[in-house]
């Protein structure tokens, strides 16, 4: 523990990063439509981990406050709607396609 | 106190644990092929990350994370298994091209935001002694509760005229009704019109 | 019919799926025995079911070729295992009317105490394994407590508790033991108001009639075109009861009995108790009904008994000696049915003059009514399968044979 | 204030971080016990409530006259038998599920109080926590449905799914009520606001929460999938449903996370409706006040209460065991329609009657309700909060929470709550209730 020292914002920040990355990878890279969603929910949830380390009052006296606590409530809640959108895109296009491939999402390729 | 001293110590060890586990979790959802699996360490991941916010002094984003985050991936997970429910052991494979090209741009995204992470000082100081995991500050739920319907508790001591207000009782109007909004739009597209289909095929 | 694919309530909230095959059984806890169904399901909803049967098949026809025809008794025994003694009467009869047999009124009426009581009991673990299927058990204990006392009352008169071989043809084995009749009067007085348990539990239960009223709809022409009888067929509203319709060999055994078909004409079922009323939910035909049918023929068996004890005190003759195990057959073929418990159980004879007859079949009741559930459960809901399977209320042992 | 666990274990010598291990180990291995005994005497009970119902004796033998040990000879047959992996399964799901469904289930009783201060972990959002990670357990009985690789499994799987996803909307605006009647999410201060008399229960407070306490017993009811809301296991449908491919061990797994949160359910409803620890006559708290003296005393008011609140809860399992031996099983469709048509609508009404009773009867809120030997709600309710945020009270706590009432702000809050003195004294008080009496 010692090699760490104090916990402090940026170390949240590191943690946030590794899930944005792997979220943005899990994007890049998942040929499945709810891999691409899982991606999205771990980016989301990078940029929450920010959002509260950077609101909390035990991290850092010159915090955000109430602020980052909200944010990261309405990005929950606006992922959660996201969510249940894209859930039933993926769902649409399955019933169209008979698959969740995303690379079989091309009917507007010109 | 000789009890924060430990308690540093316990904050520490729980938010290494916790950060393994949800970055841990996160790389496994990334290299996991099969679509249950992916949705099981997601909700691992996300748990994680519950429970560092609660170390965070966070205690009702991290049970709403639970609730609503884990919840949501629970759906997540039905719809998976449902879409797949025949070839649940195919997985759809991704090129080798495309991995590397991935990862290593995923690599340098990752490098560059560690180092910002970590450039600015004052993003290290810990400038407040206790942070003992278990102690609740006083309740962030009411003052959250309040915030939202546009009082501001901790922003009294701003000017004068917007002394406690804050603007947040609008956008919670406006993600309230989003959110019913995308809730009939996504029930009303996830419904299979099937009869229409049939008869135009 | 239920509420089939192409209804417009089931699109209306339904979300794409693909379709699944999935076997019910033959080791399924509702499929009463090893009865198989291949359903097709889309999510909840059932577009095809398939029974398969042949698990239980023991060659019991064949070997009734093999052996006289008091010998084979004990085969009708383990058709419907669950009535045994109706299973025995029907053959017995069956022998009866090739030979011609004349009964004493004595034997008449010890048969039609034996075959009541039979129907009670078998009713009784009907009823408790319908209420197994939609997810109460202890109905079922309830009634095996009750159907406990009726095969107490038959191991006294014939020393057996399920396969009991105890009417035969010419008669009975042996004539009720003594005191046998107020026991089982006794038994009588206290079972009645227990019946008013079994409403409480079941019949007027809401969650009981939400389960069952209004599925597995099967109009009156249906059932006849699929050959339901039984319980299964009055309880669609046709009033057709082998007791009273039946052929003369067997009706005469109903002589003067005062006793009315239990189904619902006119509206209503035969007010001679006080039975719990039709919900309006309950659709003719339905599950619902069929239980229902099952629950008042349980109080008309009781009637009969009682009606049954008193002439038989009072006759004369005896009990009907049974006829020699070799007994010479005439030449000839001949049918006969009854109305067992789960319906019509008829049995085909033929014999070209030895003691063996040449051959022997049986007409299964729950055969047909079985052949109704792809039919019926076509659109169903998975749940509703057990629902509409265990208000036919099959034996696979006599189906399977 | 009192002595801690910590302290009295470092004055013993030991060092700190061994201290503290010993005290966070305390109350899991307390919990666990308490699940898994749990389980073990509520499925004793189950069989011999069952068999009374069903006339007969049920267990008799093992351990004396009543079977007392029936469930552990079980237990250890269940321990000694094969584990059996199916070889469509996913066999790594396959193996965590019931330990998912079990740690959820045990997780969820971390932040529950059993007596004043006697709670695994003392949580602001209490309520909102068990109700979160119990709507987990579901996740075990998922992954159990899909790895099994048996179609009965994923059907039940499928409806365990729909089943208390939906139900957790009914669930949540009836804990909802006595959350906003009390003024706090934290669990300790809900069960200590209702003490005195019996009259002093949330479920008597007023017409709706009596309503909405029946409504909450029923979604409860069926978010831990018990007849008639089992759907997920009905064995006359499913064979046995999500765990139809368990056997030995991992099977028992599933049945200590049932019965654990059989418990949990109805434990939650007495602390939000029932007085929590406080018995219908307040003989320890207020006949011979101990519950407030302190040391061994104050020990052992929460001994009783901890026992009253393990017993209220107990009965309502006992509840549940006779309603499942006596109702036949609903269809899922009905299930469902039960959950949205009645439940959904009845709980938003008791909510609104419950805000609006709230609102126009102001003087029989528990802060003001004319409470007997002078207990003062509103007292309690802050005392709490302050001890909340007590022994560990920081920097940012003063500061971010002034002591004194400012001016009321102005324009959206007084317009969105007329009438109301905005409550910004106290750090937790909700719009809508006097702040000091």
């Amino acid at each position: 523990m010692a090699l760490l020292g104090t916990v402090t914002v940026s170390h949240y920040l590191a943690v946030g990063a590794v899930l944005f990355v792997t979220g943005a990878l899990c994007m890049a890279t998942k040929r499945n439509a709810l891999g691409v969603l899982m991606g999205i929910e771990l980016v989301l949830n990078g940029a929450n981990l920010n959002f509260v380390a950077f609101g909390s009052e035990l991290l850092r006296k010159d915090n955000l406050g109430l602020d980052g606590s909200l944010m990261a409530l309405f990005v929950i809640v606006l992922a959660a709607g996201e969510a249940a959108v894209a859930l039933a895109i993926a769902l649409n296009f399955y019933n169209n396609h008979m698959s969740i491939d995303i690379d079989q999402a091309d009917d507007l390729k010109g | 106190m000789t009890l924060a001293v430990d308690a540093i110590a316990w904050h520490q060890f729980f938010f290494v644990m916790f950060a393994l586990l949800t970055c841990g979790f996160a790389v496994g959802v990334l290299f996991s092929g099969n679509i249950v699996r992916m949705a099981f360490y997601l909700v691992l991941s996300l748990a994680s990350s519950a429970g560092l916010f609660f170390l965070a002094g966070a205690e009702f984003v991290g049970a709403m994370q639970l609730m609503i985050y884990v919840g949501g991936t629970l759906v997540l997970l039905i719809f998976g298994v449902m879409l797949t429910a025949q070839d649940r052991f195919i997985s759809l494979k991704t090129p080798a091209g495309e991995w590397v090209l991935s990862l290593i741009i995923g690599g340098t995204l990752l490098a560059l935001l560690l180092a910002a992470a970590f450039r600015y000082e004052g993003w290290q100081q810990a400038e407040l002694g206790d942070t003992t995991p278990t102690s609740s500050q006083a309740d962030t739920t009411a003052r959250l509760g309040l915030s939202l319907v546009g009082v501001r508790p901790d922003k009294l001591d701003d000017s004068p005229r917007k002394a406690g207000m804050s603007g947040y009782l609008f956008p919670f109007i406006i993600v309230s009704v989003h959110l019913l909004v995308v809730l009939v739009g996504a029930a009303y597209m996830a419904r299979a019109k099937k009869r229409t289909t049939t008869t135009a095929r | 019919m239920a509420a089939s694919v192409a209804d417009q309530r089931v699109i209306e909230f339904d979300v794409r799926t693909d379709e699944m095959l999935v076997n019910m059984g033959p080791q399924h806890p509702s499929t009463h025995g090893v009865l198989r169904l291949v359903l097709r399901t889309d999510g909840e909803v059932v577009s095809e079911v398939e029974p398969h049967l042949g698990y239980l098949h023991r060659c019991a026809e064949k070997i009734g070729e093999n052996l006289t025809p008091r010998q084979w008794v004990p085969y009708t025994d383990r058709m419907d295992y669950l009535a045994g003694m109706n299973m025995n009467l029907g053959w017995a009869l069956c022998v009866e009317k090739l030979l011609d047999h004349n009964l004493s009124d004595k034997a008449k009426h010890l048969r039609v105490i034996i075959a009541e009581m039979g129907r009670i009991a078998s009713h009784l673990v009907g009823m408790g394994a319908y209420g197994l299927d939609l997810g109460t058990f202890s109905p079922f204990l309830y009634a095996f407590r009750e159907r406990e006392k009726i095969l107490d009352l038959f191991e006294e008169a014939c020393g057996a508790r399920l396969t009991y071989s105890y009417l035969t043809p010419g008669g009975a084995t042996a004539d009720l033991p003594e005191g046998w009749l107020d026991k089982c009067s006794a038994f009588l007085d206290q079972f009645e108001p227990v019946i008013q348990e079994y409403h409480a539990l079941l019949t007027t239960n809401s969650i009981f009639i939400k389960r069952t009223a209004n599925i597995g709809v099967m109009d009156a022409e249906m059932v006849t075109d699929y050959g339901c009888t039984g319980p299964v067929l009055r309880g669609s509203g046709v009033d057709h009861d082998l007791r009273r319709d039946g052929e003369e060999i067997y009706t005469e055994m109903y002589e003067n009995y005062a006793f009315e078909v239990v189904v619902q004409k006119d509206g209503h079922y035969p007010r001679d108790h006080t039975y719990p009323p039709v919900p309006k939910e309950a659709v003719l035909g339905d599950c619902w009904h069929r239980f229902y049918v099952r629950m008042l023929e349980v109080v008309q068996a009781i009637d009969l008994v009682r009606q049954a004890i008193e002439r038989y005190r009072s006759a004369d003759g005896d009990w009907g000696i049974p006829i020699k195990l070799t007994q010479k057959l005439p030449k000839g073929e001949v049918y006969l049915e009854t109305e067992a418990p789960r319906g019509q159980m008829g049995f085909y004879l033929v014999s070209d003059g030895n003691s063996i007859p040449r051959r022997v079949r049986a007409r299964s009741s729950c055969f047909c009514n079985l052949s109704v559930t792809s039919d019926v459960c076509r659109g169903a809901l998975l749940a509703d399968v057990p629902a509409i399977v265990g208000s036919l209320d099959v034996v696979m042992g006599e189906i399977d044979r | 204030m009192q002595t801690t666990l910590v302290d009295l274990l470092t004055s013993a010598g030991l060092p700190d971080p061994l201290a503290h291990v010993i005290r966070a180990l305390v109350p899991c291995v307390l919990i666990i016990h308490l699940v898994a005994v749990g389980a073990l005497v509520f499925i004793w009970l189950e069989r011999k409530v069952s068999g009374r119902i069903q006339d007969r004796l049920g267990p008799t033998r093992v351990g004396g006259r009543f079977g007392w040990l029936q469930t552990l000879a079980d237990g250890i047959k269940l321990i000694a038998k094969e584990d059996i992996t199916p070889g469509e399964a996913d066999a790594m799901l396959f193996r965590i599920a019931p330990y998912v469904s079990f740690a959820a289930s045990f997780a969820a009783w971390l932040a529950m109080p059993f007596a004043v201060g006697w709670s695994g972990l003392d949580m602001n959002v209490a309520v909102f926590f068990v109700l979160a990670v119990l709507g987990l357990e579901v996740f075990g009985v998922i992954l159990a449905g899909y790895a099994s690789g048996s179609k009965w499994s994923l059907f039940g799987a499928m409806r365990e799914a729909a089943q208390v996803v939906s139900y957790e909307v009914p669930l949540g605006l009836c804990v909802v009520i006595p959350v906003f009647i009390c003024g706090t999410m934290n669990l300790t201060t809900i069960g200590e606001m209702q003490r005195g008399f019996a009259t002093n229960w949330l479920i008597f407070h007023d017409p709706f929460t009596f309503c909405v306490f029946w409504v909450y017993i029923t979604c409860g009811v069926a978010s831990v999938n018990r007849a008639p809301f089992d759907l997920a296991e009905a064995e006359s449908e499913l064979v046995a449903g999500f765990h139809t491919e368990y056997s030995g061990l991992r099977w028992s797994f599933f049945f200590m996370a049932e019965y654990g949160s059989m418990l949990l359910v109805s434990a939650l409803a007495v602390i939000l409706f029932l007085g929590a620890w406080h018995g219908p006559i307040p003989i320890f708290s207020i006949g011979l006040g101990w519950t407030d003296a302190g040391g061994i005393l104050g020990y052992l008011a929460s001994l009783a209460g901890c026992a009253n609140l393990i017993l209220k809860s107990s009965l309502g399992v006992i509840v549940m065991i006779w309603v499942r031996w006596t109702l036949p099983r609903l269809r899922i469709d009905q299930v469902m329609t039960t959950c949205l048509k009645y439940c959904v609508p009845l709980a938003s009404f008791c909510f609104l009657g419950a805000l609006a009773w709230q609102a126009w009867i102001p003087n029989v809120t528990p802060a003001s309700l004319p409470a007997p030997f002078g207990i003062d709600r509103a007292a309690i309710r802050e005392s709490w909060v302050t001890r909340a945020g007590g022994p560990h009270a920081t920097v940012s706590d003063a500061q971010l929470t002034p002591q004194t009432a400012s001016p009321v702000p102005t324009t959206l809050a007084t317009q969105s709550v007329p009438d109301r003195n905005i409550p910004v004294a106290g750090s937790t008080a909700p719009i809508g209730r006097e702040e000091t009496p």
